[in-house]
């Protein structure tokens, strides 16, 4: 009945990481997911968007690590307070709304004075938020010194529902992205 | 114990100073001891840190917390103390003082302050004596009470007790079962105007002189100055006092601890869940209580429930599983209209008191300023002076006419809360109406129309929706100072929660006390606690047991055997590991 | 903190044993009885049954360890045992012992079935992590920088700064003390309604671990802004931003130090942190 | 008879098997010739035109289809990360003992080089042995794990690529001197002159070094990026190697991966220890185990240390990720690692026990070993107890709150430093105690030696114990800087009574060490602690790689795949024991090729000289 060492050597090797494992099943089991999609439903209020835009901001679309709310001085990316109140007059031909889109679809195309391009297109991946949810953040910066509008029924251009609108074509340039010595360009004509 | 030993040398203090009293009149100077100015100031400088910010800086009760606070904060310029060993409307003696810093009063906010010095202690006692300046005056002090040591409790004496409970008014305020719903409850008020309620017997825990029949005893005999709780020294003898305590501490059955559950555990019952067996239902279920605090997170905020606590049983079979919610309450509120989603003013102003300027965010009026509307009349307060045979007087009966629930604005009600779904990991709805992302439904009675429940759904309190879903049957009775409400829906609805076997469901309730005032947020709530459906059939531990126990047993065997077998060949080297050839 | 009346009587019978020398295999066993008596019913407050469990197999395996380090103990031990185990004359305790022991697990097994359901346990996150960043009244701060405004008048205007620590006190007895007590050790008039219980800042394992700006995101946000592994989601500390201004949560927090004589954890201190 | 019964069953099955499916595709075919058509013509059914058809759209649909780079890849069954996670973890582990197998090779080759001492270069040789199928193991793993990550993350291995490009070409140059080193230094071992051999194995140590320099570099970017822009472009590839955690990842591994290859190699000895059958190679092997534990074990002496460096740069580059680490989800593994490293202290001290048995004179010693125990283990309590304790509801209710009154302060962070550092302490004790127990000093001043050398203790201890407590009555920015003068002078102690020690056993009186006369638990012991050491090294792999969370680049590039959430405990534990128990049976595969080589080169030492009590 002599046990052969390997096999001896086998069992301690398995009762020892047994009993770590047995360890690890006692403590408290979380599972930590990332932060949830917001399931948006197609009757959400105004006030709703408004808040799950804000948690957009500072969570999935991780806005907050480069913009600020309030705060001056040597900024690497524009601060966002009082936003809604210069979009509707920051370029020509643009209204608030289609300012607010065109600067999270195509963050590169319209450059305010005083920065350097740098956003990364939110719409994509790696952040990757959907139209519903770029919906929910113009409409928490339109509170951002002015009154949100936005609705769920709301057409939000440059978003896939959108109809191909004068600024589609602009839109289309920047989408494919091969080449950004066009987006330059475009953006010299766009100014 | 140290506080029942100060009660025994008190006891003998009193019966010297008797002694004195029979031989002619109370020698001034051994009475009056208003302390050395070092004990004053250390007084003070403990007083300004623990205690001004709710007896105010003068110890007019007016600090800052006082506008949220009911009992309120004592007033010490008026020299009444409540808990005390002296009779009715004397000064306490240093020791009553003293015990109650150190052991506080229960269920107020008053809390026990264990970790001061005997110097900081004294010197505090000797500070308060300068708020007012009764304790200058030797008139104002009179020896303690005598208190006898107790004698065993007796059931008999609870039978012949209710005679004298009912012979000397205590029904009247205290109610027949002793639920602090007698007759002219409604109308207490204290010496400063103040609604005051009269005590719950049933819950002795929240004595404000404590617990115990020895403390029981001596709240009767010295009564609680300032209240309308007269002493009764000279209307009963010790032997009726001490039946009415034992009358008492049986309304508890004994306990002086709440014993708050952690889990409503549901009990399966046989022949179906029929609303019309009432309570008879319930019967095998284990009851748990559950602590009701105000709701003071949102606006609307209820700083003084009206409940304390609700008991909470549940049966379940197949199908269907019901809930009994019953609840001490002042007064049944039948008329009048309540909703979850209703608004309320702010009754207290965080404004109050110096700073008006600033009022606004709580709503603009202080209702218990002008609390005569429902707290009743004011000439109730000065019953308690009376103190002769009929201590109540004769005008608290029409008081009790002029205050009438039937006129009541607002009604009672109760809802039971549930997740719209069943969490699956440890986060939880908002307890208060749920949140956006995770809803919750309400299972509602607005207990003046109890044969209308219905069912909400809460995303928040924002957002409370009455749904089209089936509600609940409910059936409500209100009987000498309690509500019980039963519950029934099935286990398996349609939408919303169900009751699946062997899960646990977070539960919490909403209680509304129309008396109160209490509507929409205004309301008593809880904390969540779990309900527990067990299974129907449950599983044999005999399976597991004899499975184990076999395994036991062979390993057993099997080293027994490997023992054997090793002195048997003689290799049993001593080596832990084995041979070591 | 400890109950005599157990403690003491253990004691007496460990001394005891040094002088009645017992065989090794009675010293072990008395010293396991000794430790699981003491961790159980020796503290005032009971030790709750998760960490007496990983207390005795910790001293088991001490024991263990002791008993075999040395060929003369360990045969002390082993010699009984392997007689008890062989020798004839033990035979009938020996079937006894062989059955008691299945019949005692069986016992546990059955009790453990039949108890009466518990409700479930949630385990607590002490300190979760805050956000990088936190917006109050729509003011967004970096949490990295974030400081109490008000805590530099403590050293450069103390009048000023007693001028806050009121306001704070006025506000703390306007709004906390109902739930965090008088006395902030978390014992407020509703505190036995609540679950989790509300926060003892007189604990220095509290407040005093950590930066202002902690405090200030878990008064502004509550218990609805905690982060998802922020458990167990029941907190009912409200979020104070819809009451309170900047300033006075700022305020409330000066309070909670002063009263409590802790002081906050230092801005920008790079700690290797506790439980490593 | 029955045989051939059940060979006649089986074929009859087979048979039935296939007439089976021959009737299936036969009856297919008939329904499919019902139509008339086919019966007459050879053209196709409208089932076959239908089935063209479909395959030409699906053909054509493919070929219309634009090219889109993928994301994530799923690997079947365990999942893309479990896959990945093992992967990294054996190629780590392996790694490791390459990596550290070296450095303690060369020490021990040098010692005897110096010495003239025969019985070390054997035994330096020995350990090489072990290398060369361990390399080519790691080497192995390596591909596998860099084949799993590009097909699986190809997206993130890109954006990786677009860092640290510049790394790659001198990463795989390293590679082949490594190998070109490792190879000589073992196959050159009685070739080269002393000297060059020694040369060859610095050589081999410092590219060995280099190279996980680099690959530290790639991982602790991921964890503390630098060096990029906030969209993920590369501003400077240097600074993104010398981010936050780079050296203090460089040296935590490297420390570690001493006390893992000291474990591992002790482990081998062991195992040879075991199925020796002679006494003189019991005797060599258990010197050799001896010596493995004695490296791993002075490498975790001062390994916490290191850890604290590595968590206090992690709470420098940011705060969220350091309470991640110690109050936030994993405030709970650093629980499972207290009993871990306890249990490693506990035996490491136990193995040192039972050798005194080997000693003669070790007896007077023996009645130490009660009172270190006791403070072991109460350090070990202390260490394992946790800040906020799983309890019931009544539990809570009972202790007013998740902490309890009293253990509460065995839970905070005084404590357990203060236990650490008088757990290393208390271990250092057990070592010098072993030391001593073969030796008499004969120095005149032995006894106050001895006295100064206690008096040092005495005061370490009180240090040690005198901030412990004084940091309960402090504020906590003045409480963390106590750890200082906390570990400084038990660092202090250990050198001080090394030195004294070193003279105080000059010319010492030596009594005999059979080396060989030790019980075999004491070996089970040994690879007792390699495990430990190993799945503690899986566990302590996962907390550094979990704490990104649902990043790949913390803060930079986002885990998007579905295996973004952290596992639970449970299931870490799991994947972690899976991951060891694999390294290990590899590892029999490594110990049995290297037995197989050594099978004509026993080593042949006078067991009774063998002196092991002086490294």
């Amino acid at each position: 009945m002599q046990i052969p060492v390997p096999l001896k050597v086998a069992i301690l090797t398995i009762a020892a990481t047994g009993f770590y494992t047995y360890v690890g099943q006692l403590v408290p089991q979380k599972e930590v997911h990332p932060p949830e999609v917001v399931e948006m439903s197609s009757d959400l209020s105004t006030a709703d968007l408004v808040e799950i835009g804000e948690g957009i901001m500072s969570g999935k679309g991780l806005c907050f690590t480069c913009h600020t709310v309030g705060k001056s001085g040597a900024l690497r990316f524009p601060d966002l307070d009082g936003v809604a109140i210069r979009a509707g007059s920051r370029r020509p031909g643009y209204d608030e709304l289609t300012y607010l889109a065109e600067s999270l679809y195509h963050p590169d195309v319209f450059i305010v004075e005083g920065f350097s391009a740098g956003m990364p297109q939110i719409s994509k991946p790696p952040i990757g938020l959907t139209d519903d949810e770029i919906r929910a953040v113009i409409a928490y910066l339109q509170t951002l010194g002015g009154q949100a509008t936005m609705t769920m029924d709301t057409v939000v251009p440059f978003s896939a529902a959108a109809p191909d609108g004068p600024l589609s074509a602009a839109s289309e340039a920047v989408d494919d992205g091969t080449a950004t010595g066009s987006d330059e360009a475009e953006v010299e004509g766009a100014a | 114990m140290s506080g029942r030993r100060n009660w025994i040398s008190g006891g003998r203090w009193a019966l010297g100073l008797s002694a004195l009293l029979l031989v002619g009149s109370v020698p001034v100077g051994a009475q009056v001891d208003l302390g050395t100015d070092a004990q004053r100031e250390t007084g003070k400088r403990v007083y300004d840190k623990y205690c001004s910010q709710c007896h105010g800086d003068t110890g007019a009760g007016d600090g800052y917390a006082a506008p949220f606070l009911r009992p309120k904060p004592r007033d010490f310029t008026s020299g009444k103390y409540k808990i005390r060993s002296t009779p009715n409307g004397f000064l306490p003696t240093d020791d009553d003082i003293r015990r109650v810093i150190q052991a506080g009063i229960p269920y107020t906010a008053m809390p026990a302050f264990p970790e001061f010095s005997a110097v900081e202690v004294t010197g505090l006692i000797q500070y308060l004596k300068t708020f007012s300046s009764d304790f200058e005056d030797p008139e104002a002090y009179a020896p303690p009470l005598a208190q006898p040591a107790a004698p065993p409790y007796s059931a008999d004496n609870v039978a012949s007790a209710v005679e004298v409970y009912e012979q000397i008014g205590c029904a009247r305020c205290h109610g027949v079962e002793g639920r602090g719903d007698g007759a002219s409850a409604p109308t207490l008020v204290d010496d400063w105007g103040d609604p005051i309620r009269a005590a719950d017997l049933s819950e002795p825990w929240t004595f404000r002189g404590g617990a115990t029949r020895e403390d029981i005893y001596r709240s009767i005999s010295t009564g609680l100055n300032g209240t309308p709780m007269a002493g009764f020294e000279s209307g009963l003898t010790p032997e009726e006092r001490w039946k009415i305590v034992d009358f008492i501490y049986s309304l508890a059955d004994g306990q002086t601890e709440p014993g708050y559950a952690s889990l409503v555990t549901a009990t399966s019952i046989e022949g179906g869940l029929e609303l019309e067996r009432g309570e008879e239902m319930f019967a095998s279920a284990k009851p748990a209580l559950l602590p009701v605090m105000g709701q003071i997170v949102q606006l609307g905020r209820a700083f003084h429930p009206g409940v304390r606590a609700v008991e909470v049983r549940a049966v379940y079979d197949e199908s269907d599983i019901a809930f009994m919610v019953s609840w001490s309450d002042i007064q049944a509120n039948r008329n009048g209209e309540n909703s979850p989603h209703l608004q309320v003013e702010e009754l207290v102003s965080t404004a109050s008191g110096s700073e008006s300027d600033e009022g606004g965010f709580w709503g603009e009026e202080e209702a218990t300023e002008d609390g005569g509307d429902f707290w009743g009349e004011e000439e109730s307060g000065d019953a308690s002076e009376g103190g002769g045979d009929d201590f109540w007087g004769d005008d608290t009966g029409d008081a009790v006419a002029t205050l009438d629930a039937d006129t009541a604005e607002f009604s009672d009600a109760i809802a039971l809360q549930f997740p719209r779904t069943l969490p699956t990991g440890i986060r939880q709805p908002y307890f208060i109406n749920g949140d956006s992302q995770h809803p919750v439904e309400l299972w509602y009675v607005d207990l003046g129309y109890p044969d209308a429940p219905e069912l909400w759904e809460g995303r928040g309190s924002a957002a409370l929706t009455v749904t089209d879903e089936a509600p609940p049957y409910v059936t409500a009775t209100y009987k000498d100072g309690q509500w019980t409400v039963i519950f029934k829906r099935s286990r398996t609805p349609a939408q919303g929660i169900g009751f699946a076997e062997d899960t646990f469901v977070p539960l919490a309730l909403s209680v509304w006390d129309g008396f109160n005032e209490e509507r929409g947020s205004r309301r008593g709530l809880t904390a969540w606690y779990p309900v527990y459906v067990p299974p129907l059939e449950t599983v044999s531990p005999v399976g597991p047991m004899v499975k184990t126990a076999g395994g036991v047993l062979l390993a057993e065997l099997l080293l027994i055997l490997w023992v054997r077998r090793r002195v048997a060949k003689g290799t049993d080297s001593g080596d832990l590991a084995g041979s070591a050839t | 903190m400890m109950n005599l009346a157990v403690v003491l009587p253990v004691l007496a019978v460990l001394i005891g044993i040094r002088f009645a020398k017992p065989s090794m295999l009675g010293w072990v066993t008395a010293w396991w009885l000794a430790a699981w008596v003491v961790l159980d019913f020796g503290f005032a407050v009971p030790v709750p049954k998760t960490v007496v469990k990983e207390f005795m197999g910790i001293i088991s395996l001490a024991l263990a360890a002791y008993v075999t380090s040395d060929p003369q103990r360990w045969r002390e031990v082993r010699e009984p045992t392997t007689a008890f185990l062989t020798e004839r004359k033990f035979l009938p305790l020996l079937v006894l012992v062989t059955l008691a022991i299945p019949a005692a697990v069986a016992a546990s097994i059955y009790f453990d079935m039949t108890a009466p359901a518990q409700a479930p346990i949630f385990g607590r996150t002490v300190h979760p992590a805050p956000p990088a960043t936190l917006t109050v009244h729509e003011v967004t701060h970096d949490m990295q920088t974030l400081d109490n405004p008000y805590r530099k008048l403590e050293a450069s205007d103390p009048a000023a700064f007693a001028v806050h620590v009121e306001a704070g006190r006025k506000i703390y007895y306007e709004n906390c003390f109902y739930c965090h007590g008088d006395l902030m050790q978390g014992g407020g008039m509703f505190a036995h309604a609540l679950n989790p219980i509300p926060t003892n800042f007189q604990d220095s394992g509290t407040i005093a671990m950590l930066q202002e700006s902690f405090l200030f995101w878990r008064v502004s946000k509550g218990g609805p802004g905690l982060p998802e592994e922020g458990g167990p989601w029941m907190s009912a500390m409200p979020a104070w931003e819809n009451f309170l201004t900047e300033e006075e949560i700022w305020e409330v927090i000066l309070f909670l130090y002063d009263f409590t004589e802790q002081r906050p954890r230092a801005l920008h201190v790079a700690s290797g942190g506790e439980g490593h | 008879m029955k045989k051939s019964y059940i060979l006649i069953a089986l074929v009859v099955l087979l048979a039935g098997a296939g007439v089976v499916s021959e009737l299936a595709t036969f009856m297919d075919g008939r329904l499919a010739y019902e139509s008339p058509q086919a019966i007459d013509h050879e053209a196709p059914t409208p089932r076959e035109l239908a089935l063209q058809e479909q395959a030409a759209e699906a053909t054509k649909e493919a070929q219309e289809q634009p090219y889109v780079e993928e994301k994530y890849r799923e690997f079947p069954v365990i999942g893309s990360r479990v896959a990945v996670w093992m992967a990294a973890q054996l190629h780590l582990l392996f790694a490791a003992f390459v990596l550290a197998v070296p450095i303690f090779a060369l020490i021990i080759e040098l010692i005897g080089y110096k010495t003239g001492d025969k019985r070390y270069d054997d035994l330096a040789y020995e350990f090489t042995k072990l290398l060369s199928t361990a390399f080519s193991f790691t080497a192995t793993l390596g591909a596998l794990l860099t084949f799993l990550l590009i097909a699986l993350y190809p997206h993130f291995m890109n954006y990786l690529m677009h860092v640290f490009s510049p790394t790659f070409l001198p990463y795989v140059l390293l590679f082949f001197l490594e190998a070109v080193f490792l190879y000589s230094y073992y196959y050159g071992w009685h070739a080269f002159s002393k000297r060059v051999h020694l040369c060859l194995g610095l050589g081999l140590n410092l590219v060995g070094t280099a190279i996980m320099f680099i690959a530290n570099a790639w991982l602790t970017f991921m964890m503390t990026p630098a060096g990029v822009a906030a969209s993920g472009a590369r501003i400077s590839t240097w600074e993104a190697v010398t981010n936050y955690t780079w050296m203090p990842i460089n040296i935590h591994r490297m420390i570690a991966n001493v006390a893992f290859g000291g474990s591992v190699a002790a482990a081998y000895a062991a195992f040879q220890f075991l199925k020796a059958k002679t006494p003189e190679e019991r005797a060599h092997y258990d010197w050799m185990g001896y010596i493995g534990n004695f490296v791993a074990i002075a490498a975790l002496l001062p390994l916490p240390f290191a850890g604290y460096w590595l968590a206090s740069e992690i709470y420098a580059f940011s705060q969220t990720m350091g309470l991640t680490m110690m109050g936030g989800a994993f405030s709970w593994l650093f629980i499972i690692q207290a009993i871990l490293i306890g249990n490693l202290f506990l035996a490491a001290n136990y193995y040192l026990w039972l050798g005194m048995g080997r000693i003669e004179g070790a007896e007077r010693f023996r009645s130490y070993i009660k009172y270190l125990l006791i403070v072991i283990t109460g350090c070990f309590l202390v260490w394992a107890t946790p800040r906020s304790i799983l309890a019931t509801v009544d539990e809570v209710q009972a202790m007013g709150g998740s902490s309890h009154p009293a253990l509460g302060f065995l839970g905070v962070m005084s404590a357990k430093n203060t236990a650490v550092n008088i757990l290393i302490l208390t271990t250092y004790i057990s070592f010098l105690l072993y030391r001593r127990s073969g030796r008499i000093p004969t120095v005149k001043w032995a006894k106050a030696g001895n006295a100064v050398q206690f008096a040092i203790f005495a005061l370490a201890a009180t240090t040690v114990l005198f901030f412990g407590i004084y940091g309960y009555f402090v504020e906590a920015a003045v409480r963390i800087k106590f750890s200082v003068p906390q570990v400084g002078s038990v660092l202090a102690a250990m050198i001080l009574v090394t030195v004294i020690d070193i003279f105080l056993l000059r010319g010492a009186k030596e009594t005999e060490t059979r080396w060989g006369q030790i019980s075999n638990t004491s070996q089970y012991v040994l690879i007792f602690l390699a495990v430990t050491f190993t799945w503690l090294m899986g566990l302590m792999g996962y907390v550094r790689s979990g704490l990104r969370q649902h990043w790949h680049v913390y803060g930079v590039i986002r885990d998007t795949s579905p295996d973004a959430f952290t596992p639970t405990l449970g299931f870490a534990t799991k994947v972690v024991s899976v991951t060891v128990l694999i390294f290990f049976a590899f590892l029999g595969v490594v110990f049995w090729l290297a037995s197989l080589g050594g099978k004509h080169g026993k080593p042949e030492v006078a067991v009774e000289a063998l002196d092991g009590g002086d490294v």
